[in-house]
């Protein structure tokens, strides 16, 4: 294992130190728990938007945290959900006596940490909701699994939520924007290679030079299924399939369409994707009318992408210009 | 246990014991966890329980009082799936052993039924699904056949045993349909899986702990 | 080779037209000859800052055209200088007929082609200053070297610079900058794994498991040395050790600390090093008033990183916080 | 060459057979890049002549001409270090030759002369700076001796050819002091300079094309 660290154990704590350092002006951090939230937190009368789950996935969730976006954010160990202390903490720190939002990948763990979080917090009075983000079409949404997972749409739904919470909207109409996103914004995702995880100290899985993982998740996990390598037109093919089929987009929608990469992919490649990605939607009738190309939700260091269609209104994409202030999306302050 | 009941230091004994056999298994508890999900429930585990072994150094004032601690210290330090189930599971024991200053096998039997309960209604998981009820239940269901039948505590702790062992095996072929392995598919039929074998794990250090003190 | 291509001779290309479906509102490309403007060049009155190189280092040059920073880039072939017409017709795209300045980073063939691209310029009646960037303490700059290489500086040149011109200040005011970013700034870089040059098809050097080198460039050559894997602690001072040496910085100086990756490295490993590298500089009496973490200027997949040291005033400061707006570095815009 | 001259179709020809053999040599040029530069020297140069081949398809009018329009391609393809001195060769060739519609010995050893001074002006290299200088300035001063001794330009060329390949093997022990190679210091030492392998190569096949013709 080839990593810029120290010790395994040490490994969140030390980069969250490293993060406080250097975005002091942006964010405040807190170890133990950890959570970090944006600098000008709690903002009176403004609905507190709290993310979070296992870290290794940066810049989520700690990148996003900052004017327009989230108010905070709950790094747990690597690939694990965080603790609900951390977000109980969290959401106190960002009180701003309007309820606060919890966005939740769908994960088990996640999903068990934050309800129990939000079941604290009521117990303290505050309002929370919770949107649970689901976008990846690599899983079934069945009985016989955890359901979809939350992958890359849910930088889209922070940004995107978190404008809406900007503007001083109630709670409820804050998760309503947030469920909105999540139902018109799908995601797939592969892997060229595996990754490792500090406490592992091996690859997760071992893919040999020819051979690549279709319909990954952002933990290491192997995909749906190993296929031959194929070039970067295919691999767009089968990303933007599935994710069209799942979805209710027809010619003439407006869309959103967001490359994203695994950690160890160059943006070069990215590019060639995302070309690949707006001819086919372009052939669909699809109108792209925002961007996003970026390793914004990653699985360590794995060399891989996905790609992210969210079907777009005016609503959303006033709210997705809107101004935002973090250390990994930033414009218009 | 010579009066054939659990005393509140043999309960510590176990818990330390147990936070010991995780440390051991770390390894092998990571490895199940890396071929069919993320590979963190060794580690998740064993920072849980070297917290708990922390806190219960002091050991505690009575039993349930000691298992609400560790299920506490689980909640804050395990996270991912692994950590609100097994802090469940010993914050439900807990609550079945209030006021109770040792365990009779009646007392452990319906202990560890609160605890499965709270477990299945925390991950809304069934018997099947390949998760570590798969060990749970046999165990659960082995402690009420020995508590029906009336056998010494330190049998049926270790029909327990055996019988999570075996719940943990027969998790290999099984398809996962709950937590991150049923993400897999088919692809997750012919492993073991990790939950299972950490909760297979506490059932045969309670047979080895409580049966031999 | 596993990486998300068609045809090696396609990526620089195909990369390049991703690039512009995704960014049209920011940037304008040009594919024959290739360079990338800002969308509202040229700008009566105002320098045109040009740059280039070769490609591979994404998001650097291309990210970083657009307002207040960059007003053209010329990408090259992969780890290959531009070639001069690139940069004549670039230079005539952003000509707002008050001069333009090559940022240059110091490489025989760099140096060459905007040479020839100045000379060209020149007999057409512009107005050229070039800047050359040599910041890379690895490398001995003497007789017996192509002297100091060109890294990780050159995005913060690019930006100082790039803020001074937007204040329509001429030409000879705008290279002094540059000089003087260039002359108060020092990098130095190491490797964990090698990367691999499509056209190659396999990686440029063999590391083994427990080896690094020390002492890389940009186009994936070997280091300076190759030493056994150290903590993230001890590559810090392995690399803060010989930059604080060579620059002029003294206890109470103002710095920029930039912790830059080299393209797989995680962002978490970037804050591990960022968290020891801001311990020393502070340990050395540095003020670190303004930091930078992330991939800017890469090799390629290469894991690894470099730590840049830039001496502050404040006027630099000022510049350095002055609106952006780039793909890849944006504020107050 | 029945005249003992080097005609305009022979210096088509000669050109033409330098692309086809570094399009052959694509590889190894990028294998010695590899080793001690950024592995680009095959495709840039391949890329270059590629470009030319496509221009001198219809010929050309004149030597100087043909050699001009091959420095103009090579100018605006081949980028690196490669292409301005590549570059800078064939223009200052093209100069030596103005006005000339075949060359003779004493014609061809000028224009190498001009092309060599022309590269070093560009690159600021000397000899033994491990650079391609290391094969063009052995390949000038074999032509120098040849035309001083006035050989026959068949075997003036194939001296040349050798001279050059000799200095190519002769960068092997040599530390770099220019280019990108000269970064790895000591470690540039023990391989052949990619450069002056690419120019043994064009010494070579004027020997073959224009000493067969
Ligand atoms: N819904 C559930 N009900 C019961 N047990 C579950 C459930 N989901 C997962 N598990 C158990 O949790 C184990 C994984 O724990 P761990 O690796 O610590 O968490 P995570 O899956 O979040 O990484 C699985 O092996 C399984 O036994
Ligand atoms: N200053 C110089 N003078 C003469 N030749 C040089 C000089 N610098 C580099 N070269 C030659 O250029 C070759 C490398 O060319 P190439 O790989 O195409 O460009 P780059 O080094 O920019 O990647 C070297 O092997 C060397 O022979
Ligand atoms: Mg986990
Ligand atoms: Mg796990
Ligand atoms: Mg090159
Ligand atoms: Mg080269």
């Amino acid at each position: 294992m080839k990593k810029l660290i120290n010790h395994p154990d040490d490994v969140v704590r030390e980069s969250l130190e490293g993060f406080a350092n250097a975005h002091s002006s942006l964010v405040r951090v807190n170890l133990d728990p950890a959570y970090i939230v944006r600098s000008d937190a709690p903002i009176a009368g403004k609905v507190g938007i709290v993310s979070g789950g296992g870290s290794g996935h940066e810049p989520l969730h700690g990148g996003f945290v900052g004017a327009g976006m989230l108010d905070a954010a709950c790094p747990g160990a690597i690939f694990t959900s965080p603790t609900p202390d951390q977000m109980l903490e969290a959401v106190k720190a960002v009180n701003g006596q309007a309820g606060a939002l919890f966005i939740v990948k769908n994960y088990t763990g996640d999903i068990m940490n934050f309800e129990m979080a939000a079941d604290l917090a009521r117990e303290e009075g505050m309002s929370i909701e919770s949107v649970v983000i689901n976008d990846d079409v690599a899983v079934n949404d069945s009985l016989y699994t955890a359901g979809r997972r939350g992958v890359a749409l849910t930088v889209l739904a922070e940004k995107i939520t978190g404008a809406a919470a900007e503007q001083q909207r109630p709670l409820d109409a804050v998760a309503a924007i947030c469920r909105q996103v999540n139902e018109q914004g799908r995601s797939m995702g592969m892997a060229l290679t595996s990754c490792t995880v500090p406490h592992v100290g091996h690859p997760m899985f071992n893919l040999p030079e020819d051979e690549m993982e279709i319909g990954i998740g952002i933990h290491g996990e192997p995909g749906r299924r190993r296929v031959k390598l194929q070039s970067a037109n295919v691999i767009a093919e089968m990303l933007m399939e599935p994710v069209l089929s799942d979805m209710n987009a027809k010619a003439g929608d407006d869309v959103l369409l967001f490359v994203n990469g695994m950690g160890g992919t160059p943006l070069t490649e990215l590019y060639i994707i995302y070309r690949k990605a707006n001819e086919i939607a372009s052939k669909h009738g699809l109108k792209i009318i925002r961007s996003l190309v970026g390793s914004y939700v990653t699985s360590l260091e794995m060399a891989g992408c996905s790609i992210t269609l969210l079907k777009m209104n005016d609503e959303l994409a006033t709210l997705w210009d809107a101004p935002v202030r973090t250390v990994a999306l930033r414009w218009g302050i | 246990m010579s009066q054939n009941v659990i005393t509140k230091d043999e309960i510590v004994a176990w818990v330390l014991a147990y936070a010991q056999a995780i440390s051991d298994n770390r390894v092998l508890l990571t490895e199940l966890d890396v071929a069919i999900g993320d590979g963190d429930h060794g580690a998740n585990m064993d920072r849980g329980f070297k917290a708990v072994a922390q806190k219960l150094q002091s050991g505690g004032t009575d039993i349930s009082q000691i298992l609400k601690t560790t299920g506490m210290a689980l909640l804050s330090t395990v996270g991912g799936a692994g950590g609100p189930l097994y802090s469940t599971l010993f914050l439900q024991a807990a609550q079945a052993c209030a006021g109770k200053s040792e365990l009779s096998l009646q007392d452990w039997t319906g202990m560890i039924d609160n605890a499965a309960r709270g477990v299945m209604a925390r991950g809304k998981a069934a018997a099947g699904d390949k998760t570590m009820l798969d060990a749970l239940l046999p165990a659960l269901q082995a402690l009420i056949e020995a508590s029906h039948a009336n056998l010494p505590l330190a049998d049926a702790l270790l029909k327990s045993a055996e019988a999570a062992e075996h719940g943990k095996q027969a998790t290999i072929p099984l398809i996962a349909h709950k937590g991150r392995a049923s993400y897999l598919g088919e692809r997750s039929a012919g492993h073991i899986d990790p939950g299972a074998a950490s909760t297979a794990l506490l059932f045969l250090i309670a047979a080895k702990t409580l049966a031999q003190s």
